[in-house]
C-alpha cells in the first residue's frame, strides 16, 4: 500500500545572527491512509520542526536544505506558496501544543472555526455554521450554539483544544498532524483528548501524525512510533514493542527513565552526559554516540542508517542491528 | 507522635480578590512535615499546590490559620525576625531561569545568598559556589557564564546548587524538574536524592506529575480546587487511592502496563469533558461532587472533612473507606428520584 | 584547592558586544560623544565670539574665514552653532537629569511600595499627564523668565511623568519576577532587593528612555526660542538661529541650512543611539 | 461599562480642576500682569495706553475683571466661565470676549490637527504594513530608516525643511496663506510627517510581534495566505494598541500646531495663545489652556474607552460589573 505521506531525507537548518542551528538532520518517515504514526524525542531532537515543516509553517530564517516531502508522490517542498495553499487545511491540518496562543485573541472563536471552509471554498455563511457547530458537538462540547459565539479566553484549555480539533476537522483533512496538543493539559484532560484523537481518525479514517515527548502517550494513542534524536531517526518500530522491546540504546533510554506510575519505588535510570548542541558542528559518526553506553569504535566514524531489525522495525545503530542479524543467523 | 513537626501547617487559608469576586486559592489546609520525611502535593493547575508552597515560605501573607516550624509559630514574623528562618527554608522553582537572577554570572548566583548572609570572605565564597557547582554537575570552569547561555538542566542545576549555599533544612521543589526533558528529569531525581542524603534534606515537592511524587516523597497530600481531599504515606495512597478524585487522576496517568497491544482497543463513544466549577462559585458540600460518579444528595449539604480512612490515611469523602462506605440512604434515594 | 584561572565576564561586557554589532547605533553614539565633547569645548575651539558682531562682514557665504558664513550682524555662524550646541544640551542634559530624578523617584515609590502610595502618586502623573505640556511651558517660561534656569524647569515640568510611568511599570514587571521571590526567599531585605536585583534589572528601559528624553528636551528647548521665548539674545540657539536663517531663506540660504542640518543630525544621531541600546537591552534579543 | 465612564468622568473633572488652579496659581504668581506691567514697568502701556486709560478707569477695570477678590473667587470665575461657556473678556482685544477668539481660532486648530492625524494614518498603515511583511527585507530598512528620520525630527523642523524644498527650490507650493486647500498641504505634511514616522514603526514593530505569534502560524496551517493573516488578524490586533499611540499624538498635535500656526503664520488658538503669553492676558491664557487641557482628558478618556470597545476581554467583563 503506498504511503500517503513520505518525507526522504528532510534537513532543516536554522540561520540566525549568524549563527546555525542544524534542527533536522534528515529523517525518513511515512504514514499510511488510516494510520497513525507517532514522533517521540525530547526538546531538539527535531520532532516539531518536522511536522512543520511538511506543512512548511517555518519561520523564514529556516532553511530546508535538502530532502523531499511526498503528499501522495507530489513534493510538496517544491509548490508554489500558491498551490502549498491548497493543501495546508484542506489536505493536511495542524493541531498546536497551546491552544489560546494559536487562535486569534480578539475573534470569536466560530469565526475562526469555519475559517478552513470560507479559505477553501467549501461552505460559506449559515451552512459552514451549521456545519462548524455539527462538528463542536462530535469533539464533545456542550452547547456549541453558545460556544461559536465566544471568545478564546472564555474557554477552559481542554475545551479549547477540542475547538482547535474541530477546526483542524472541518475541511476534512486526508491527514492530521497534533503537535504535542495535550502537553499544556491536566491529565485527566489528557486522557479524555487522547481517547478523541484517536477515535476521530478510526471514524474518518484519515491518517494522524502524533508529535509528543511521553513515550508512552504515543505508544497508547499511534499505531507506528518513530524516535528521534539530534534532528534525525533513530528508530521506528510498531507501537506494542515500543515500550518492550526498542532496539536502539537512546529509546531504551528513554523508556527507562520515564517516571511510570506503577512502579516507581526505583528512581528511573538517566542517559547519561548532555543533549546534543545543535549549534555547534555535528559529530561525525553516530549522534548519540557520545551519551551511548554500548559505543563501539565504528560509532564515532561512521553515521548508521535505519536497517530493518524485523519487519516494520528499523534501527538506525551498528550494535543494534548486529545483535539482531547474528540472532536472525542463530535461528 | 511526641516529635516536633519541622513543619507544620494548620487550616491554612489564603483568598484572593479580583474582579470575578473573591475564591480561596487555599482553603483550609492542614498538615504536618516531620524532618526526614518528603511531602508531595499533586493536583491540577488551579489547585491551589503552588500557593500552599509560596505560603510555607512566607512569600505571600496567609488570609488565615498559621504555620508552624520547628514548633513555632511564624505566620506572623515580621521580615527582620523571618531573616534567619530563611536561610533554613530554601526554593527551588519550575522556571529556573526566571529565577536566576539575569544580570549575574551563574556562579555569582550561588554566591548571592551567602552574600546576603554575609557568609564567609570573598574567596570562602567563591569557592564553596564552584564546589556547589561540580556537586550539581556543572563544570567549575562555567562560572562566568550568564544563566541565558545554559540549557535548561543546567539552569536547574544551578538554582539547586543556589538553594542549597545556605544549607538549608527544607528544600521547597515547587514543579522543580516538569519542564525538564525526561532524560534531564532522571538526573536531577538522582540528585535530589544524593543531596538530601548528604545535607539530610526534607523535601517539600509541589508537581503535576504523580510519578514522580511517588519517587520522591513519603507522604503525599491530594489537592482539589484549594482543598486537600486526601493525605497520607505514598505508598497508601497511590496503592488504595481513597477519594473518587485521586482515583480519577491516578487512572488518567498514562502507564506501562496500560500500553496498548497489537490491534488496539478503539473508543466507542467521545465522552464531553465536564468542567470543574468555577473557584468563584462552589458548590456546596463537596466541591468534587459536580464531577463526582458517586455523588449523593448528602454531598450537596454536607462537606465532607480529612477522616482516616486506613493506615495514617486520610480522605475527605463521605464514602471512602471505613465504616461509612456501605450505601447511603440519601444515596439511593437519589437513584430513586432519578 | 587550587582556583582555576577563569575569566571574569560581566553583563556589561556582554552587552557591548551585542551594541557594537549595530553599526547605525554605534556610529550614533560617537557623533553624541562628538556633540558633547563640543558643547564642553565650545569655548576653546569656537573661532570667534558668538556675539561679537562685524559690520564689515554681514551675510558672508562659506568660506576659509568662516565655515558656515556669517549673519546679519557678521557673526560667525559656525561660533554660534556650537554655543547654541551648548545651549541645547544644557537645558537636554539638565532637564533630564530633573526628570530622571523624578521619575525615578515617584515611579519607584509607586511601583515598589504598590498599594495606596501607588493609587496616589498615579492619580498625580495621570493630572499632569494631561497637562497641555507645550502651552504650559510657554506659560511657564513667561511668568519665570526667559533664563536658562527657568526654560530647563519648563521643559522638565511636565516630561517627568513619562519616566515616572516608565520606571514604576518596570519596576513592577521586575518586583514580580520569579528571582524576586527568589531573592525574598533567602532573606533579602528590601533596600538590598532594591539596590542589588530590581533598580540593576530596571535600567535598560530607563537608560533607553533617557537617551530619547535628551533630543526631546532639546527639541521643545529649540520649539521655545522659535516662539522668542528662549534663552535671551544674543545667547545663540538652535531655534532662535532657525528662525533667524527662515527670514533671510530666499537669499542667503546657508543661514537655515547649516543651524536645521546640524540640529536634525543631532536628533538623528540620539535617534540611533538609543535604537542601538533599546535592542541591546530587549530581552528578547538575550535568547 | 456605566460605572467605569462615571469614575473616569470624576477623575477628569478632578484632573481638570487641578489643571486650572496650576495655571491660575501660576498666573498669579508671576511678577506684574497686564496692567500694572503696562503701567508702572513701562510707564505708559502699548496697549492700555492707546486707549487712553486713567486711573479711575483702572479702578473700573480691575472691578470689572475681579482682580481685587480673593484668589479662589478669582479661579472660580475662569471655571465657571468656562464650563458654561461663558468666558470674559480678553485683555489685550478689549471688547473682544475670549469665546469670540476661541470660537474662530479652536476650529482652525482642530481642523489643521485632524487633518494631520488623518493623513498620518492614512500614510502610515500602509508603510507599516509593508514593512513588517517584508521583514529585514531592503524595502522594511529603507522604509524605516526614513520612519526614523521623521521620529526624530520636530514639526517645526520638517516644516522649515518642507518649506525649502518646496518653496524655495521647486517653486511648487505657496507658504503663506490660508484660504486655499493647497495652503494646507505643507503645515498638514508637518504635522503629519513626523507622526507617520512614529506610527509606522510602531506599526511595523507590533505587527512583526503578531506575524511572529502562534495564532498568525495558525491562520496559514488552515490554508490562509499571509496577506489574509495581516489584513483580517494580524492588523486588527495592531490597531488596538495603535490608538493608544494615536490619541497622546493627537493631543500632542494639538498642542503642535502652535509652532506650525507661526511659521506659516495661521490664525490657529496656538498664534493666539503665544501672543496672550507674552502680555499676560489672562482671561485668554485660561481659556485656551483649559480648552487644550480638556481635550487631551478627553482623549486620553476616548483612548480608555476604545480600548476597552475592542478589547473583547475587556468588554465581557464590562458586561459582568
Amino acid at each position: 500500500m503506498a504511503a500517503l505521506l513520505e518525507v526522504r531525507n528532510l534537513a532543516v537548518e536554522f540561520h540566525r545572527d549568524r549563527a546555525v542551528s542544524r534542527a533536522v538532520n534528515g529523517v525518513t518517515l511515512s504514514v499510511e491512509r488510516g494510520k497513525s504514526l507517532g514522533i517521540v524525542g525530547e526538546s531538539g531532537s527535531g520532532k516539531s520542526v518536522t511536522v512543520k515543516a511538511i506543512m512548511r509553517l517555518l519561520p523564514r530564517y529556516a532553511r530546508s536544505a535538502s530532502g523531499a516531502v511526498l503528499l501522495e508522490g507530489q513534493d510538496v517542498m517544491r509548490l508554489s506558496e500558491g498551490r502549498m495553499r491548497h493543501l495546508r487545511g484542506r489536505r493536511m491540518a495542524m493541531v498546536f501544543q497551546d491552544p489560546h496562543a494559536y487562535l486569534n485573541p480578539t475573534k470569536t472563536v466560530g469565526s475562526q472555526l469555519v475559517e478552513p471552509l470560507i479559505l477553501h471554498r467549501l461552505a460559506a455563511g449559515a451552512e459552514a455554521k451549521r456545519r462548524a457547530v455539527d462538528l463542536l458537538r462530535l469533539v464533545g462540547i456542550p452547547s456549541p450554539e453558545v460556544r461559536f459565539t465566544q471568545y478564546p479566553f472564555e474557554f477552559s484549555g481542554g475545551m479549547l483544544q477540542r475547538v482547535m480539533i474541530a477546526m483542524a476537522l472541518i475541511a476534512d483533512p486526508d491527514l492530521l498532524i497534533a503537535d504535542e496538543p495535550t502537553t499544556a493539559l491536566d491529565v485527566t484532560v489528557q486522557a479524555q483528548i487522547l481517547r478523541l484523537l484517536r477515535k476521530l481518525k478510526e471514524d474518518r479514517g484519515m491518517a494522524m501524525i502524533l508529535v509528543t515527548h511521553d513515550l508512552v502517550v504515543a505508544a497508547q494513542t499511534c499505531d507506528e512510533v518513530v524516535v528521534m534524536y539530534g534532528g534525525t531517526v533513530v528508530e521506528r518500530v510498531p507501537s506494542h514493542k515500543l515500550l518492550t522491546a526498542s532496539a536502539h540504546p537512546y529509546a531504551r533510554g528513554l523508556i527507562a527513565c520515564t517516571p511510570r506510575i506503577s512502579n516507581a519505588d526505583t528512581i528511573p535510570t538517566p542517559i547519561a552526559g548532555q543533549p546534543l548542541n545543535l549549534r555547534e558542528p555535528l559529530p561525525g559518526g553516530c549522534l548519540f554516540a557520545a551519551r551511548c553506553p554500548d559505543r563501539v569504535a565504528q560509532c564515532t566514524e561512521v553515521r548508521p542508517q535505519l536497517e530493518d531489525v524485523a519487519p516494520d522495525h528499523q534501527v538506525a545503530c551498528f550494535v543494534a542491528a548486529g545483535a539482531a542479524k547474528e540472532g536472525a543467523v542463530h535461528e | 507522635m511526641s516529635e516536633t513537626p519541622l513543619l507544620e501547617a494548620s487550616e491554612l487559608t489564603r483568598r484572593f480578590r479580583s474582579r470575578q469576586g473573591v475564591m480561596s486559592a487555599v482553603d483550609r489546609v492542614s498538615f504536618r512535615l516531620m524532618r526526614g520525611e518528603h511531602l508531595g502535593i499533586v493536583g491540577a493547575s488551579g489547585s491551589g499546590k503552588s500557593t500552599v508552597a509560596k505560603l510555607v515560605q512566607r512569600l505571600l501573607p496567609a488570609t488565615e490559620g498559621h504555620i508552624y516550624y520547628s514548633g513555632r509559630d511564624v505566620t506572623n514574623l515580621g521580615e527582620r525576625a523571618l531573616r534567619p528562618l530563611r536561610r533554613r527554608i530554601q526554593s527551588v522553582s519550575q522556571n529556573p531561569y526566571a529565577s536566576l537572577f539575569p544580570n549575574k554570572s551563574i556562579g555569582q548566583n550561588i554566591v548571592e545568598p551567602m552574600l546576603l548572609h554575609r557568609m564567609g570572605s570573598p574567596k570562602e565564597r567563591m569557592d564553596s559556589a564552584m564546589r556547589l557547582m561540580r556537586q550539581v554537575g556543572v563544570p567549575s570552569e562555567q562560572f562566568y557564564a550568564f544563566p541565558h547561555e545554559i540549557s535548561g538542566g543546567q539552569q536547574q542545576r544551578i538554582a539547586i546548587a543556589r538553594a542549597l549555599a545556605l544549607h538549608p533544612e527544607l528544600l521547597i521543589l515547587d514543579e522543580a524538574v516538569s519542564s525538564l526533558d525526561v532524560s534531564i528529569q532522571a538526573q536531577i531525581l538522582h540528585l535530589l536524592v544524593e543531596l538530601q542524603g548528604q545535607y539530610s534534606l526534607t523535601y517539600l515537592f509541589v508537581s503535576h506529575n504523580l510519578a514522580v511524587v511517588r519517587m520522591i516523597c513519603t507522604q503525599v497530600a491530594v489537592m482539589f480546587l484549594g482543598r486537600i481531599v486526601e493525605l497520607g504515606p505514598v505508598s497508601e495512597i497511590f496503592s488504595h487511592p481513597a477519594h473518587p478524585y485521586t482515583q480519577a487522576l491516578l487512572a488518567a496517568v498514562p502507564d506501562f502496563s496500560s500500553a496498548r497491544p497489537a490491534g488496539a482497543d478503539v473508543p466507542q463513544e467521545v465522552d464531553s469533558e465536564p468542567e470543574p466549577p468555577s473557584p468563584y462559585r462552589l458548590p456546596s458540600g463537596c466541591r468534587y461532587r459536580t464531577l463526582c460518579p458517586i455523588a449523593t444528595q448528602r454531598c450537596e449539604s454536607e462537606e465532607p472533612q480529612l477522616r482516616t480512612v486506613g493506615a495514617g490515611q486520610h480522605a475527605a469523602c463521605h464514602y471512602s473507606g471505613g465504616a461509612e462506605a456501605e450505601p447511603d440512604p440519601a444515596r439511593t434515594e437519589r437513584e430513586g428520584v432519578r | 584547592m587550587s582556583m582555576p584561572t577563569l575569566k571574569k565576564r560581566t553583563m556589561a561586557t556582554l552587552m557591548w558586544g551585542r551594541f557594537r554589532r549595530n553599526r547605525a547605533a554605534v556610529l550614533g553614539g560617537a557623533f553624541v560623544l562628538f556633540l558633547i565633547l563640543c558643547a564642553i569645548l565650545a569655548p576653546v575651539i569656537a573661532p570667534y565670539s558668538y556675539m561679537q558682531s562685524n559690520f564689515l562682514a554681514t551675510y558672508q557665504s562659506p568660506s576659509w574665514q568662516h565655515w558656515f558664513g556669517t549673519d546679519e550682524l557678521g557673526r560667525d555662524m559656525l561660533s554660534r552653532l556650537l554655543f547654541s550646541l551648548r545651549t541645547a544640551s544644557l537645558i537636554g542634559f539638565g532637564a533630564e537629569a530633573v526628570e530622571l530624578t523624578l521619575g525615578l523617584l515617584v515611579g519607584a515609590i509607586a511601583g515598589y511600595l504598590g498599594g495606596a502610595a501607588d493609587t496616589i502618586l498615579m492619580r498625580v502623573v495621570d493630572v499632569v499627564y494631561g497637562f497641555p505640556s507645550l502651552l504650559f511651558a510657554i506659560i511657564l517660561v513667561v511668568m519665570l523668565g526667559h533664563s536658562l534656569f527657568a526654560i530647563l524647569i519648563a521643559v522638565a515640568a511636565t516630561s517627568w511623568v513619562t519616566m515616572a510611568r516608565i520606571v514604576r511599570s518596570q519596576v513592577i514587571v521586575v518586583k514580580q519576577s520569579d528571582y524576586i521571590a527568589a531573592a525574598r526567599g533567602m532573606g533579602a531585605n528590601w533596600w538590598q532587593i532594591l539596590r542589588r536585583y530590581v533598580l540593576p534589572n530596571s535600567l535598560g528601559p530607563i537608560a533607553v528612555t533617557v537617551t530619547f528624553g535628551i533630543p526631546a528636551n532639546m527639541m521643545v528647548e529649540s520649539a521655545l526660542s522659535l516662539l522668542g521665548l528662549g534663552v535671551q539674545p544674543p545667547t545663540p540657539s538652535w531655534g532662535a538661529l532657525i528662525a533667524n536663517g527662515e527670514q533671510a531663506m530666499f537669499s542667503f540660504p546657508y543661514l537655515l541650512a547649516f543651524p536645521a542640518v546640524t540640529f536634525a543630525m543631532t536628533l538623528l544621531a540620539f535617534t540611533f543611539f538609543g535604537d542601538g541600546l533599546r535592542n541591546v537591552f530587549d530581552s528578547k534579543s538575550m535568547h | 461599562m456605566v460605572r467605569f465612564l462615571a469614575r473616569r468622568l470624576a477623575y477628569m473633572f478632578i484632573a481638570f480642576l487641578c489643571i486650572s488652579l496650576v495655571t491660575f496659581m501660576l498666573m498669579k504668581m508671576a511678577p506684574g500682569s497686564f496692567f500694572n506691567a503696562n503701567f508702572q514697568v513701562n510707564g505708559v502701556s502699548a496697549v492700555a495706553g492707546s486707549y487712553g486709560v486713567s486711573p479711575q478707569v483702572m479702578d473700573a477695570l480691575i472691578k470689572y475683571y475681579h482682580l481685587n477678590d480673593p484668589w479662589y473667587v478669582q479661579w472660580w470665575y475662569y471655571v465657571h466661565g468656562f464650563l458654561t461657556w461663558h468666558m470674559g473678556t480678553s485683555f489685550e482685544y478689549p471688547g473682544t470676549r475670549t469665546v469670540t477668539i476661541i470660537d474662530t481660532a479652536f476650529p482652525f486648530s482642530v481642523r489643521l490637527a485632524l487633518m494631520a492625524v488623518a493623513t498620518g494614518v492614512i500614510i502610515a498603515i500602509p508603510i507599516g504594513v509593508t514593512a513588517a511583511m517584508r521583514e529585514n527585507g531592503w524595502m522594511d530598512v529603507g522604509l524605516m530608516f526614513f520612519a526614523m528620520l521623521g521620529t526624530s525630527l520636530p514639526a517645526y523642523l520638517v516644516a522649515v525643511l518642507l518649506i525649502v524644498l518646496f518653496a524655495l527650490w521647486l517653486h511648487l507650493l505657496p507658504v503663506i496663506g490660508f484660504t486655499h486647500p493647497q495652503d494646507f498641504i505643507l503645515p498638514v505634511l508637518s504635522l503629519a510627517l513626523p507622526m507617520v514616522g512614529a506610527l509606522s514603526r510602531y506599526l511595523r514593530n507590533s505587527l512583526i510581534d503578531s506575524l511572529h505569534s502562534e495564532y498568525v502560524t495558525g491562520v496559514i496551517a488552515k490554508g490562509g495566505s499571509l496577506s489574509r493573516a495581516v489584513w483580517r488578524h494580524a492588523l486588527r490586533n495592531s490597531l488596538l494598541p495603535m490608538i493608544t499611540v494615536v490619541g497622546p499624538q493627537l493631543a500632542g498635535l494639538m498642542t503642535g500646531t502652535v509652532f506650525i500656526e507661526e511659521i506659516f503664520d495661521l490664525p490657529g488658538l496656538g498664534h493666539y495663545f503665544v501672543g496672550a503669553a507674552n502680555v499676560r492676558d489672562y482671561p485668554l491664557i485660561m481659556d485656551s489652556a483649559l480648552l487644550y487641557a480638556t481635550v487631551i482628558l478627553a482623549m486620553n478618556l476616548l483612548v480608555d474607552l476604545t480600548y476597552g470597545l475592542f478589547d473583547p476581554r475587556i468588554r465581557r467583563a464590562g458586561d459582568l460589573g
